[in-house]
């Protein structure tokens, strides 16, 4: 079997699987079959990993979707080694997670819904992974949104936190700055979908773009191919023009669209505020969305498109992501409920991949990039499941303040995370170490060549990584250190069953940067800044990590409060964190509010009027006032009809006097006037 | 008599027959007529994706008036086949919906049959004034069918759409007249454009349009047209209108001002849209599927068949403000779905926006764009229509459309969700489904144009944040979260019947969705021509 | 009697003699005893005019004297006038309530078709106008008919007190016409014209243009139309707004083709003062119409644009086929029109009047009958494929040919452009009946049940919805009526 | 002031314009309706007796077609006015008056 075909196998497979499980009412049938069918996509993909990684990208089969004379639309799959390698750990982490998931949801009466919804949106995250032009890529893109709504709102009944009697016993002591009123499955689900939107508005111009730039330097076909896009003469750009850009703004222009919807995808500032909303799904699917799909498929397709991006792109996408990256660890740091660490974990860690690719490809941004988004993705995976496990063993408890101890009930959850989590911290050994040490690396070389503002962002992922080190300890000895907080919420907490257990036993390995694992299969970049880089990397560590320790382990196991302490004395700070910055309510008041509803008010009103116009258009007792509104407009038109109508029948009052005077006078009048003419 | 006769004829000669037809047969009688035309359509688009082309096929004509030279002349070519296609779908599927209507069937039935007529005949005539009687012989069906049939302010809304749509197209009637006035008795010679002769001549028999043309040599095609309404012969002349006058401004800056304000009535674009949220509201439900589904295509078919051929200078000096309003009714339209409180409005702003679309890719003036827009009034017949069914599922149960009057239908009635997710999702253009591609093609369209187009596109790409934004959250307040009302809870879920109904059409969504290339194949050629036309029109 | 024979050639006016034998034979059955007996005039009437009808088909062309012309648009005319006598003797037949089943109905409707007639046939003013004369006075007697009624009276008063004043002022203008002129026949006064003629003849004229005017319910000699058509029994109206329509058109039609005013007013002028008239009946009427809360009403001001209507194709005279647009439209007409009143006749017989509140819901009653009435009023809104629409083309396609053909005659252009408004806002006043008849409840929910329809009545309409259908799409029409003058 | 005389035109135009004016008057201001009908009567009588004078003097005029204009006029007016009187009594059974501004059922 080519490589082309089983990339087609393997991206469509799993789609399959998700048709077929739709027709299947067992759950655990639904589960099993789902299982074996990615795990069998694994396999294939992993032949194709081996097949293509260290040699030449394979061209698979593309078909023409439509034709449209002056170009066409294709699908068609295009695998690489970043390609091959993603589709791997898509399909692989998919497989896992799938099978803990059966395990997770054992006594959820929905559960059979679960494989399909999961396998779609594995195979359209494949679809991103493997496509080989940027119109499959979006449409995958979309589907990948499709998905994520689909599982976000998995629990679509479930009320609004504000209504929610069990979220409000348990929602412990600081679950602020979230809308309560807007926190279920439902909206979360809402919201994802519709923030995604907002970045695809800005993708589908950038595809507009190269689309108007391709056609425009005489390109012919399928256009929107990576290998046209890459070939692209960009001497001749100056002949292109869009938007009012020509030449090189064009370019910046197009890549910043398509960054505009990585940003959405990726949870980047300012559309990042959906994805800890997502939370409201099961921990699987978070796990998932967290660590493989969607939020990868942002950073995967900058990368894929990373040829056109021009430096002043570059440096959008550099900042955006170290801003990103220290704001979400700042608001990581403070989070009291066990998911909302991991998710603006992910959204800062994320950040940091974006810095990787804004250090441009002189760096080796991309295979920095790459290589965190990999290792990422299995330090998260696993760190969800745990979570997940944790929160099932706890009754659906997540309030950090009432965890605690959970290491002696449940050490593999408890050790699995741990390596998980120092994974993620880039503790050398392990994977992390690896990536993030490459990214430091690249934000670094990239600082040094360019210089003055492209610091920034170096900085920010700097920040941003000592926080992290700070606030995934606090998260691990809050849960799983030090001793039981609340019995209630405890004492019956043990480790899963097998299934699970294996699951994250066997994907535990894969954190550590061993040789022949995942870290060392990419070509990671090498440079003169690597040395200061690690060391800056290892000091950011061991700060961040000496004082997490400190705080939440020795000083508590002291009977110390000392972040309580800290918390009052940056009281501003602390509490601007513990409100997400606001920019949740903002934006909410902003948006959704503002810009949404409040501007459709309007418009609605403009366009038919008052409700009470509306309840009256038939009832003549009440008058149709003359409400300023497009249908009143036209309702006065004829208003004013009936009122000339009404002129004229104000002369058939039934007085014969009348009219035979106005006859009468009327024909004299013309009798003058034509008199004259005669 | 030929296929498309038939069309016209057979639910003619059907309503005829429903008034002496047992009540509750009459509904068969509908669904047998509008199964006809759907297989009528369906064999002409397969022909059309078979042999790609932008000729007339079935072209079937019989004589009508020889002083007038008007003649019963049906034809399709791609465009006209989907079209015809589309009426007859969705009229089955109305009829499925009515299947249960027990007010006066016979003349239910007989109405929806006369308006399939109608329809078909407007989506098929080759001749203008039989388009031109089609067009308005809509009307007639839809005055009662809204009116007799409708809710509680039927009245008011079916004497609005009459009267605003009758308003709308009266000056067309003076095109009609004024192009044949400005046609010599013997008719003329004209100089046929190469891409008409390349599109449109029969080289077997030496004709174009049926008219005989000497294509032997290299230079110049001439033609000699007759007086009379061939809508073909008439856009062969396109230059005579150029250069007639009429009261002071050209004919063809006149005949096209009249087309365009018969078809964005129809359309409708704003400001001239509010004609459709009260018929939407008051008609009963298979009714509201029709017009939404069939009744606005008309506009944009008026449009891509007369509009544009007849005047192309005109259209071509109109297309950007056209473009803006396309765009502005794309905005516009999707702002008001949202700030609706009654499912059906929304929905109904729904199509003011979505059809917006078509009139952007239409005047973009790209192959892409055009296709585009005929693709998405294609694919906005099925999504709207079948949104317009899933509105009335609830209706039937609830007797209200208030959205907020409902809430976690989704667990009670589990299909009705999922379908309502699909058709919320195949309006909000997501990749895969029915929506997508004619959005596409028509923001592709806009990139790709020239002057300010690629401006228009960047905003229209605004409706898909708006689009998801009003669908997805109606659906949210409707089907999830947790039941609101507890009465609700006994609520069906889809019987039979609905499930008849809405499943062809969500089947459809998908497929179209996915494979779209037979219908983008049979609908390029024919979109392509018109481009052309469009662009032979600039100065 | 040879003498006479040879001075009044009987074979030309074989169909107005054989409705005139129909009158007497109807005042004959009348004298006779009996209630049954008297039934008879109907049906009497009804066979003179389709003998009438038969004559008229293959009838010979000439002039009987300087009086009447037998020409085309008289044929014509008379192929419109005697079926459609037949129709209002027929609609009236089946009904007995308000005695329009008999004789002395039957006598003046068939008074009414005679006066017509002979006006359509007139070549003369003197002839002219008794023709007038004639049909006015039958069809006050129509429009009083019922006996005891006060709006029945208050009708027949304002009629004849209107139609009086109107006759006077014609009568004037006519005897300056002949003062100047020195001559009553039309080819007589077209002669005098061309050899130039004074001032006062065109004053004359334009006085005597005023009784075709009142005929045609031209603005702003409409007024009595409003009133008497509310008053007086939906059958009656049926006759006094068609009959005399077609009546003074064809007289119009005529005088414009033998006698223009040329060297006192170039024809263009003339043709453009004709539209402006029109067009400003037209929109008059489609907006008062717009405020009328009563169904006949509604049909007087329908009546007055369609009038005007008419009076547009004369205007586009002698342009081709101006007057076969003018018969056209008046046949649709005619045909939309009388179907509708019939149907208003059921509907107020069973509902009580014919105001809009009246007849709301009347579809409870009379279901056909209600609908009909729509399909006759959207006929006359002129939406296609109904008869009405057919008649609109042929006049707007006249004056488009004759407006846009030149600039002096734009104003025709314009004028069509006018109707074309007037069509778009008279359509809500035909709705608002319909909106009564079909989408309102009735006021009295027990209401329902309107008696039966009389077998006569119930053919009448058929036959007018046939027309009102079939019409729709017979677009050669235009040139087969054409080809009759 | 032209010269009144038997023999001339004038006079007989002059009677007959200050007739039909009279009669004009008479309806547009009377508001019963006997008053109209006189009026009616007037303008009638203004006509017939131009007809006859136009048909003495019209030098063209070879046949007598005025006066027999005239005739017929005299012969209309006649059973107009019988028509009339019969409509007016009619009214005035049913209203039990005939002024115009009384009668006025039928109305906008």
């Amino acid at each position: 079997m080519t490589v082309g075909t089983t990339s087609v196998l393997v991206w469509l497979l799993p789609l399959a699987a998700a048709v077929v499980c739709t027709r299947l009412r067992s759950a655990a049938l639904a589960h099993g079959f789902a299982a074996v069918v990615l795990a069998v996509a694994t396999a294939l993909a992993a032949t194709m990993a081996f097949a293509v990684v260290g040699g030449t990208p394979v061209v698979g089969p593309h078909l023409t979707w439509l034709d449209l004379g002056s170009f066409t639309l294709g699908v068609g799959t295009y695998v690489d080694g970043m390609a091959a390698v993603m589709a791997v750990i898509v399909c692989a982490l998919a497989t896992g997670v799938l099978v803990f998931n059966a395990w997770y949801m054992h006594d959820d009466p929905q559960a059979a819904r679960f494989p399909w919804q999961f396998c779609l949106f594995a195979s359209a995250m494949l679809g991103v992974v493997l496509s080989d032009n940027l119109f499959l890529s979006f449409c995958c893109w979309e589907l990948v949104g499709l998905g994520s709504y689909l599982l976000i709102g998995f629990w679509f009944d479930k009320p609004a936190a504000a209504d929610d009697p069990a979220y409000q016993a348990r929602k412990g002591a600081a679950a602020r700055g979230v809308l309560e009123a807007q926190l279920s499955p439902a909206h979360a689900q809402l919201k994802a979908f519709v923030m995604n939107r907002v970045g695809d508005a800005g993708f589908l111009c950038g595809i507009g773009a190269l689309l108007a730039l391709s056609l425009q330097l005489g390109a012919r076909g399928d256009v929107l191919s990576f290998a046209n896009l890459a070939a692209l003469p960009v001497a001749d750009l100056a002949k292109a023009s869009f938007l009012g850009c020509s030449g090189h703004a064009l370019l910046v222009l197009a890549a910043l669209g398509i960054f505009c919807g990585a940003v959405g995808k990726s949870a980047q500032f300012p559309l990042h505020t959906w994805l800890p909303d997502a939370m409201q799904g099961p921990t699987t699917a978070s796990s998932i969305i967290h660590a493989a799909t969607m939020v990868a498929a942002g950073v995967y397709l900058v990368a894929r498109c990373y040829p056109l991006f021009p430096p002043e792109a570059l440096a959008v996408v550099g900042w955006t992501g170290g801003f990103t990256c220290l704001l979400a660890a700042t608001i990581a740091c403070v989070q009291w409920d066990l998911k909302a660490v991991l998710a603006y974990s992910t959204v800062s860690q994320l950040g940091l991949m974006f810095v990787g690719l804004g250090a441009g490809s002189a760096a080796g941004g991309k295979d920095a990039a790459i290589a965190h988004l990999f290792t990422h993705a299995f330090s998260k995976c696993l760190l969800f499941l745990c979570a997940g496990a944790v929160i099932h063993a706890c009754a659906g408890h997540q309030d950090l303040a009432r965890l605690g101890g959970l290491r002696k009930r449940m050490p593999v959850v408890a050790y699995v995370s741990l390596a998980a989590l120092l994974a993620l911290l880039g503790m050398p050994l392990f994977s992390g170490f690896v990536s993030k040490d490459a990214i430091l690396q690249v934000a670094l070389a990239n600082a040094q060549a360019a210089g003055g503002l492209a610091w920034g962002p170096f900085v920010l992922a700097c920040s941003g990584s000592l926080l992290t080190a700070a606030y995934m300890l606090r998260w691990w000895l809050r849960i799983f250190g030090g001793e039981e907080r609340d019995h209630d919420v405890t004492h019956h907490a043990h480790d899963p069953a097998t299934s699970a257990k294996a699951v994250l036993l066997l994907l535990a390995p894969m954190t550590l940067a061993l040789p022949r694992t995942i870290g060392h299969w990419l070509p990671l970049p090498h440079g003169d800044a690597h040395t200061p880089a690690m060391v800056t990397a290892l000091a950011l560590l061991a700060v961040g990590g000496g004082f997490a320790v400190w705080v939440f382990g020795l000083a508590e196991h002291s009977g110390r409060d000392v972040a309580a302490g800290l918390a009052k004395a940056a009281a501003p700070v602390h509490a601007a964190c513990g409100e997400l910055w606001g920019i949740d309510r903002l934006w909410n008041r902003l948006f959704a509010r503002g810009l949404g509803c409040g501007v459709a008010a309007v418009v609605a009103r403009c366009d038919l009027g008052s409700d009470d116009r509306l309840a009256g258009l038939e009832d003549p007792a009440r008058s149709r006032s003359l409400s300023p509104s497009v249908d009143g407009l036209v309702d006065g038109l004829a208003a004013g009809c009936a009122q000339v109508g009404s002129s004229g029948a104000s002369l058939h009052r039934g007085r014969l006097g009348v009219y035979l005077a106005v006859g009468v006078g009327v024909v004299a009048v013309l009798l003058l006037w034509c008199g004259g003419g005669f | 008599m030929g296929p498309l006769t038939a069309c016209i004829v057979a639910p003619l000669a059907l309503a005829a027959a429903t008034s002496v037809a047992p009540p509750r047969a009459a509904r068969w009688l509908a669904l047998l007529g509008a199964l006809l035309t759907l297989l009528v359509g369906g064999m002409a688009i397969a022909d059309f994706a078979a042999r790609p082309g932008a000729d007339f096929r079935f072209v079937d004509s019989t004589p009508w008036s020889t002083a007038f030279g008007a003649s019963f002349t049906f034809g399709v070519d791609g465009i006209g086949a989907a079209m015809l296609c589309l009426s007859g779908l969705i009229t089955a599927i109305a009829t499925i919906a009515a299947w249960q209507q027990d007010k006066w069937p016979r003349v239910y039935h007989a109405l929806v049959l006369v308006l399939l007529a109608a329809m078909n005949g407007v989506f098929t005539s080759l001749d203008l004034l039989l388009f031109y009687v089609s067009w308005e012989m809509v009307l007639l069906p839809m005055l009662p069918l809204v009116g007799v049939f409708g809710g509680e302010q039927r009245r008011y809304a079916a004497m609005k759409f009459f009267v605003y749509t009758l308003a709308g197209s009266v000056l067309m009637l003076a095109m009609l007249i004024a192009l044949w006035n400005a046609t010599p008795r013997e008719g003329r010679s004209v100089v046929v454009p190469h891409h008409v002769v390349a599109a449109h001549a029969d080289a077997s028999h030496g004709t174009l349009h049926g008219l005989p043309i000497d294509l032997g040599h290299d230079g110049p095609k001439q033609v000699h047209v007759p007086r009379g309404f061939d809508l073909r012969h008439l856009a062969l002349q396109a230059e005579h209108w150029q250069g007639a006058n009429f009261l002071g401004v050209t004919l063809a800056a006149f005949g096209f001002f009249a087309v365009l304000l018969a078809c964005l009535v129809k359309i409708p674009a704003i400001p001239l849209h509010t004609w459709l949220p009260h018929a939407h509201v008051q008609a009963p439900t298979a009714v509201s599927v029709l017009l939404a589904g069939v009744l606005l295509k008309l506009g944009v078919y008026g449009l891509y068949r007369i509009g544009v051929p007849l005047f192309p200078q005109a259209a071509a000096a109109w297309a950007p403000a056209l473009g803006g309003l396309g765009l502005a009714g794309i905005l516009w339209g999707a702002w008001a779905a949202l700030g609706q409180r009654d499912l059906k409005r929304l929905v109904a702003y729904s199509s003011v926006s979505h059809m917006g679309f078509c009139l952007l890719g239409l005047f973009s003036g790209t192959v892409a764009g055009a296709t585009g827009g005929m693709v998405q009034a294609f694919t906005h017949g099925l999504s709207s229509g079948l949104l317009f069914l899933l509105v009335g599922v609830v209706y039937d149960r609830a007797h209200h459309r208030r959205v907020d009057g409902f809430g976690g239908l989704a667990r009670p009635m589990p299909q009705f969700a999922w379908i309502l997710l699909l058709g919320a999702m195949a309006g909000a253009g997501l990749p895969a489904l029915a929506g997508f591609p004619g959005e596409f093609l028509v923001l592709g369209g806009a990139f790709t144009a020239t002057g300010s187009f690629p401006w228009l596109g960047a905003l229209a790409t605004l409706s898909v944040v708006l689009s998801a934004a009003y669908l997805l959250w109606t659906l949210l307040r409707v089907a999830y979260g947790p039941l609101r009302h507890p009465e609700q809870a006994a609520f069906p879920d889809l019987d039979g019947r609905e499930r008849l109904a809405a499943w062809p059409l969500a089947v459809l969504l998908v497929v179209v969705g996915l494979w779209p290339g037979p219908l983008v194949d049979a609908l390029r050629p024919a979109c392509e021509l018109v481009v052309q036309t469009l662009q032979g029109g600039r100065p | 009697m040879i003498a006479f024979a040879e001075a009044f050639p009987l074979a030309l006016v074989r169909p107005e003699a054989a409705l005139c034998v129909g009158l007497f034979a109807i005042l004959a059955s009348d004298l006779g005893p009996g209630a049954d007996r008297r039934r008879a005039g109907p049906w009497l009437g009804i066979a003179a005019a389709l003998v009438a009808f038969l004559l008229a088909l293959d009838a010979p062309s000439g002039a009987v004297g300087t009086m009447l012309a037998i020409d085309g648009p008289a044929r014509l005319a008379r192929l419109l006038i005697l079926p459609l006598v037949a129709l209002l003797l027929l609609a009236g037949a089946g009904e007995r309530r308000h005695g329009t089943d008999s004789g002395a109905w039957s006598t003046a409707v068939v008074g009414v078709g005679l006066g017509a007639l002979v006006t359509a046939a007139s070549a003369n003013f003197v002839s002219a106008w008794l023709g007038l004369e004639m049909l006015a006075l039958a069809g006050y007697s129509l429009v009083a008919f019922r006996g005891g009624d006060r709006r029945a009276a208050e009708a027949g008063m304002k009629f004849v007190l209107f139609g009086g004043v109107v006759s006077g002022v014609m009568l004037f203008g006519i005897s300056h016409v002949y003062g100047a002129t020195g001559h009553l026949d039309f080819a007589g006064i077209g002669q005098a014209f061309a050899n130039g003629a004074p001032t006062a003849a065109g004053v004359g004229l334009l006085l005597a243009g005023v009784g075709v005017a009142y005929k045609l319910t031209l603005v702003p000699v409409h007024f009595y139309a409003p009133d008497v058509y509310q008053g007086s029994p939906p059958l009656g109206v049926a006759v006094v707004s068609t009959l005399p329509k077609i009546a003074a058109a064809t007289a119009l039609v005529r005088f414009l083709s033998m006698a223009v005013p040329a060297p006192l007013v170039d024809h263009a002028t003339l043709a453009s003062a004709i539209a402006v008239l029109a067009a400003a009946s037209m929109l008059f009427a489609s907006f008062t119409a717009l405020v009328q809360r009563d169904a006949k009403r509604i049909i007087a001001f329908s009546g007055i644009g369609h009038g005007a209507a008419v009076v547009l194709a004369t205007a586009c005279l002698p342009a081709r086929d101006a007057a076969a647009a003018a018969g056209f439209y008046l046949l649709t007409y005619v045909g939309s029109n009388v179907g509708a009143l019939v149907c208003l006749s059921v509907l107020e017989r069973a509902t009580g009047g014919s105001g809009l509140q009246a007849l709301a819901g009347s579809w409870r009653r009379h279901p056909v009958v209600s609908g009909l009435l729509c399909l006759f009023l959207l006929s006359l809104a002129g939406v296609p494929p109904l008869a009405g629409f057919l008649g609109k083309w042929g006049v707007l396609q006249q004056a488009f040919a004759a407006g846009l053909g030149s600039a002096t005659y734009a104003t025709l252009a314009t004028a069509a452009l006018l109707f074309l408004l007037a069509t778009a806002v008279s359509a809500w006043s035909y709705l608002l009946v319909v909106r009564a008849v079909v989408f309102a409840e009735p006021a009295t929910p027990s209401a329902a049940g309107g008696g039966t329809v009389p077998f006569a009545t119930k053919l009448a309409l058929a036959i007018a919805a046939v027309a009102t259908v079939g019409l729709g799409l017979w677009l050669d029409g235009l040139a087969v009526l054409a080809k009759a003058m | 002031m032209p010269e009144l005389s038997p023999d001339r035109l004038d006079g007989y135009l002059l009677v007959a314009g200050v007739l039909f004016v009279a009669g004009v008057l008479a309806v547009t201001t009377r508001r019963s309706a006997i008053g109209v009908l006189i009026g009616i009567e007037l303008m009638l009588n203004a006509a017939a007796l131009q007809f006859a004078a136009y048909g003495k003097f019209s030098p063209s005029a070879t046949d007598p077609q005025g006066q027999t204009a005239a005739v017929f006029v005299v012969v209309v007016a006649a059973a107009e006015a019988a028509v009339a009187l019969a409509l007016l009594f009619a009214v005035y059974r049913t209203f039990r008056d005939i002024d115009l501004d009384a009668t006025r059922e039928l109305r906008s």
